[in-house]
């Protein structure tokens, strides 16, 4: 079973990668954005087919390894493509 | 299954003559497996079937020269029972295409050559050539090599210690990425690649195998049907990582007995790696491609065995070695699979899934490899330049030609390339006119440097070809090394055209004229052809890689001026401004011939300016280059913090004897500039007092000051302003 | 003075520390491959620079997970001293061994070059041998050195001092021009509360020779020779 | 309107990074662990609302800077928190 780990830096941690996507996007002529955040995710297939043991699996992959929780959040999706 | 015919062939790059040979060879209609190792093999990449004729006529040896051009790298003795081992190596299409991954997949190539011959590596370089700055895929492709060649590069822990950068609208859609490794070995363990011993066990080992950049022409293949495959890239994605382990995993195998013949895998990866070895012992070789580590599924014979999946090595192992090997290998987690034997056949056969998928004799394979002579132009040199006036004076073309691109301070380059890893970075990037990298545990030093005008090379491609052997040669000389040998890396356009062959040809005479009027003999190379976009070729461009010692380290000189001292120039000075950036810069003309080298001069000039350097005289020296004299001082001044008063000049135009780029020509910074210039005489050299090193600023002959801040200023604006938010790449590491 | 360094796969600046280590101290270090776990007898341990596990994910993740770091945790709770330069600084924050985390450099590039460091403290076995605002150079290399920690990690480094070094001009003054990745408050180096766990991005161990340009970086060596002489 | 690009590796491009996950990732004791692939994910903040223009002017930033379609393949994912 599929599972996405999302990882992005928290709020109030400074972004200064999304911080030049955006600068870029702005100097290519696109107009109308806003924030820009850049971030990680890391594809899982799991044997495991209960998405809910997914999921608990993925979390604690992500505490131990995927994402650094002084700086950063995850997010966990199960399932999908 | 694909149908073997004259049309395929043709896509796979074979004309009819050649696929003619295939079958004669054969007897038979080949397989689509050999359709594609011949179509590799007989490539210009692997074949050389343009350029053979013509490499001949470089001179390749020396007393000092252990191995010339021929195997992975050149080897040269460097004294104390070591040996250096270098080359340089061109990734200049994939580096369009996908900068950061084509210039880093370039990086961990030519490291691999290096270290296939039982080096550590100890420095890398790159010549980089890019299109106008004013084109705006020029500061995305800049951004991405330079990340690429650091990101890999760091990563390996071998240090990046030098490289050169022009940029002319020629390279826009064709930039040129030349890499050079240089490593350290014992000279009585170098490991070759020839494999010997019928029976033994052929090993791969490294990354597994997937399907990277699967050879160009089954990409237009439209009879590879499947959309996925076609669809699939050409360029290849670096695991430096991977590399790391596997230098240091060779590294530790080659300390054994183990090892007979060992190859890294480069272009056409299992293919030539095994057709080479093979067919260098003169044996025949049997691999059976199930055993071949695989990162993908369902993957053909063909595939595999064209595959270019980086970080790979084929190993021909002594009998009875496989275990303790395999436990190296396990050791550094990387794959470690015996994939097949050597067998007295003289043929190689490739097995996949129980059949026969090639079986190809191998010396035709060689032989018969395809030679061509092709036709040849050679352009008269332009006509002489008639005297150009000044139109601005000497300080404001000074402080123009210093912040152009071809000029200005490349440390925001080289900032992102490691320099100091491995402790032993002597001279780092800016410091001196070559790189100086000390030997671990010895005294002596490697000097180092890469060189060549492209725009020289275009005007006259013999005396541009001579003029960058010279350079190197005299960039090495300037630190107080003695020259050895050279790497070259051959990027020219389309050979097809006359005109392209002429140059390469005439580039090869002048080359050849002066390795061997320097001794400074070619020990390995690289040519890179068909560098074209849209039928427009770029300039025609021999980039030289140079080596020289030093047996004390600490005698090295740099450029930094100090205060206090005499500035000598040495060297004959005629005003030579055809093909000078003062012309194109401030006359705004790329007319006129080339600066010519006297071969004999030069080299009468170095050896005393060395002479001098280890005397202990010399206490800064630069090279007289693109330029002249002027931008040298004051490339020295902001080396050193420290400005100069420089004194009226001979009696010709002041911008030509300032800004003329005469060849055969340095500024040496000494405390006692009579003794210098007595010493000059007294050989028949000729020289000059130019000045006197002091205070915050240059003090021009003509009366204007310029100070420090303001050249500096000018010298550093360029690459910080123009990659400016360039864009957020992929990771850097730390 | 017995000391080991811990060598990762990936680990690319070993050699530098071993030379200056040995330079100070006269004898070469023991090097510790990742799978030891036995660090006993050792004053010592050092974490040295380079991309332990090629830095991918996160810089210094990977190692911080690796068996030999509970046996360097454990060096550190007996009273054992820990140096983690570059790679090492990282692979410490990762473990919780020392608090913040290294964030990408404010500029996104990779970046050597020479740094100037104010030492802010100089009563520790690290830096006897500087003066307190000495300010010294060393060659920094590194993509992810810019430091961050929450404002009350940082109030407390300050408060306890436990700012090792901060990046400053050779005046010692703090600039932004002179914090060359953008850290908090411009550190470049931080000590665990007891002063036994020293972590920093640049590295000293890259100016012990004049040779090299300089030997800026010596007094931290001779510094630890001299506190474990015996 | 929020629009999340993710950039990852085609299929059949080496992905060093997802395989060093992987390889970390089981010798930390996780098992059961298939493929490992690493990405990027660009979080925007457009001041578009309208959620076909929105994946369309993504789509534009994805082709022009975020994605190199020679190696990465992107998605698109539009709304959401
Ligand atoms: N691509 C590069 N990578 C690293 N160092 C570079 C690169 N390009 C130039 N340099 C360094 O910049 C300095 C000046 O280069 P260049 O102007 O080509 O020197 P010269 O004309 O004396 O041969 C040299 O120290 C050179 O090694
Ligand atoms: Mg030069």
């Amino acid at each position: 079973m599929k599972v996405t780990v999302t990882v992005m830096l928290k709020d109030g941690v400074l972004d200064p990668q999304g911080k030049a996507i955006g600068h870029a996007l702005a100097g290519l002529g696109f107009a109308g954005i806003g924030e820009v955040r850049a971030g990680k995710v890391i594809e899982l297939d799991l044997v495991e087919t209960d998405p809910a043991r997914a999921r608990a699996a993925a979390e604690a992959m992500a505490r131990k390894l995927l994402a650094n929780t002084v700086i950063e959040r995850f997010d966990i999706a199960v399932g999908g493509a | 299954m694909t149908e073997v015919s004259p049309a395929l062939a043709r896509q796979f790059g074979l004309n009819d003559e050649e696929y003619a040979r295939v079958l004669a060879i054969l007897g038979r209609t080949p397989s689509l497996t050999e359709l594609g190792i011949f179509s590799v093999m007989w490539s210009e990449h692997c074949s050389y079937k343009s350029s053979r004729v013509w490499l001949k006529q470089l001179p390749t040896t020396a007393p000092w020269v252990i191995h010339g051009p021929g195997e992975n790298a050149g080897v040269v003795a460097i004294g104390e029972g070591l040996a250096a081992i270098f080359k340089m190596e061109s990734h200049n299409h994939p580096s369009f295409i996908e900068p950061y991954q084509g210039a880093a997949t370039g990086v961990g190539g030519i490291l691999r050559d290096v270290f296939t011959m039982g080096a550590r590596p100890v420095a890398n370089l790159n010549a980089l050539r890019f299109g106008s700055p004013d084109n705006p895929v020029t500061r995305r492709v800049v951004d991405g090599v330079v990340r690429g060649i650091g990101g890999y590069g760091n990563c390996v822990g071998v240090p990046t210690v030098g490289g050169e950068i022009n940029f002319h609208p020629a390279y826009d859609g064709n930039p040129l990425v030349n890499a050079m490794t240089v490593g350290i070995a014992p000279a009585d363990r170098i490991f070759l690649s020839a494999a010997a011993g019928v029976g033994n066990p052929v090993v791969y080992v490294g990354s597994k195998t997937g399907r990277d950049g699967i050879h160009g022409a089954t990409m237009a293949s439209a009879e590879f049907g499947q959309d996925a495959e076609a669809k699939r890239p050409t360029v290849q994605v670096g695991d430096p990582f991977t590399e790391k382990l596997l230098i240091e995993a060779c590294l530790e195998l080659m300390a054994t007995d183990a090892i007979v013949a060992i190859q890294d895998m480069g272009a056409a990866g299992l293919t030539s790696s095994s057709v080479e070895m093979a067919g260098k012992g003169g044996v025949g070789i049997a691999l059976d491609l199930d055993a071949v580590p695989q990162r993908e599924t369902g993957m053909s014979a063909y595939e595999m065995m064209l595959s270019e999946s980086q970080e790979r090595m084929l190993i021909v192992l002594r009998p009875g070695r496989e275990a303790m090997a395999r436990a190296i290998f396990e050791k550094w987690e990387l794959d470690f699979a015996v994939i097949g034997h050597l067998t007295e056949s003289g043929r190689i056969t490739v097995r996949h899934r129980g059949a026969v998928e090639a079986d190809i004799p191998l010396a035709p394979l060689a032989d018969q490899a395809p030679l061509y002579h092709r036709p040849i132009e050679v352009a008269p040199p332009p006509p002489p330049l008639e005297p150009v006036a000044d139109p601005v004076g000497l300080g404001p073309a000074l402080l123009r030609l210093i912040a152009c691109p071809d000029l200005c301070s490349r440390a925001w380059v080289w900032d992102q390339y490691d320099a100091t890893v491995g402790g032993q970075t002597v001279k780092r990037p800016g410091a001196a006119d070559a790189a100086v990298v000390r030997i671990d545990g010895h005294t002596r030093a490697l000097a180092l440097t890469t060189d060549c005008t492209p725009r020289y090379c275009a005007a006259d491609p013999r005396a541009g070809g001579a003029q960058a052997v010279a350079e190197a040669w005299r960039n090495l000389t300037a630190v107080g090394a003695m020259p050895l040998a050279i790497t070259d890396n051959m990027n020219f356009g389309n050979p097809e055209k006359p005109a392209i062959m002429g140059q390469f040809a005439a580039a090869i005479e002048g080359m050849a004229a002066a390795c061997r009027a320097l001794d400074f003999p070619v020990v390995s190379g690289n040519v890179s052809l068909y560098n074209e976009t849209a039928g427009s070729p770029i300039l025609p461009t021999p980039a030289i890689g140079g080596l020289g010692v030093l047996e004390d380290a600490a005698g090295a000189v740099g450029l930094a001026l100090a205060p206090g001292l005499d500035l000598v120039l040495i060297g004959r000075t005629a005003g030579w401004l055809g093909q000078s950036l003062w012309l194109r810069e401030i006359a705004g003309r790329e007319a006129g011939p080339p600066p010519p080298v006297d071969l004999a001069a030069e080299r009468r000039v170095g050896d005393f300016v060395r002479a001098r350097i280890l005397a202990g005289d010399i206490r800064a020296c630069h090279d007289v280059s693109d330029g002249g004299v002027l931008v040298a001082v004051a490339e020295m001044a902001l080396a050193g913090n420290t400005g100069a008063r420089l004194a009226a000049g001979p009696a010709m135009s002041p911008h030509a004897f300032w800004f003329g780029e005469d060849q055969g020509r340095y500024i040496a910074a000494v405390a006692d500039g009579d003794a210098l210039l007595a010493a000059a005489a007294a050989e028949g050299i000729a020289a000059m007092r130019l000045g006197r090193s002091g205070g915050a600023g240059l003090t021009l002959p003509d009366g204007v000051a310029i100070s420090i801040d303001e050249l500096r200023a000018a010298h550093e604006r360029f690459f910080p302003a123009w990659m400016d938010g360039a864009g957020a790449g992929p990771g850097i590491g730390g | 003075m017995k000391a080991g360094i811990v060598v990762f796969p990936g680990i690319n600046r070993e050699r530098d520390m071993a030379i200056a280590l040995e330079r100070a101290a006269g004898h070469a270090p023991r090097m510790i491959w990742h799978r030891e776990t036995d660090l006993s007898g050792l004053d010592l341990v050092v974490i040295p620079g380079g991309f332990s596990f090629g830095d991918y994910l996160r810089c210094g993740a990977m190692a911080a997970q690796s068996p030999v770091m509970a046996a360097v945790r454990a060096h550190a709770t007996r009273g054992g001293y820990v140096l983690g330069v570059c790679n090492g600084f990282q692979i410490l924050t990762e473990a919780g061994m020392l608090p913040g985390a290294l964030l990408r450099n404010a500029g996104l590039r990779f970046l050597s070059r020479d740094c100037h460091l104010r030492v802010e403290r100089a009563d520790t076995v690290f830096t006897r041998h500087y003066q307190r605002g000495e300010v010294f150079r060393a060659p920094m290399a590194h993509g992810d050195g810019n430091y961050f920690a929450d404002e009350a990690t940082l109030d407390r480094l300050e408060g306890e001092g436990l700012v090792a070094f901060r990046y400053a001009t050779p005046a010692g003054e703090f600039t932004p021009e002179a914090n060359p990745n953008g850290s908090a408050r411009a550190i470049a180096g931080i000590y665990s509360p007891n002063l036994r766990v020293l972590g920093l991005m640049p590295h000293p161990e890259n100016l012990v020779d004049p040779l090299l340009g300089g030997e800026d970086g010596k007094p931290l060596f001779a510094s630890l020779a001299e506190a474990f002489a015996a």
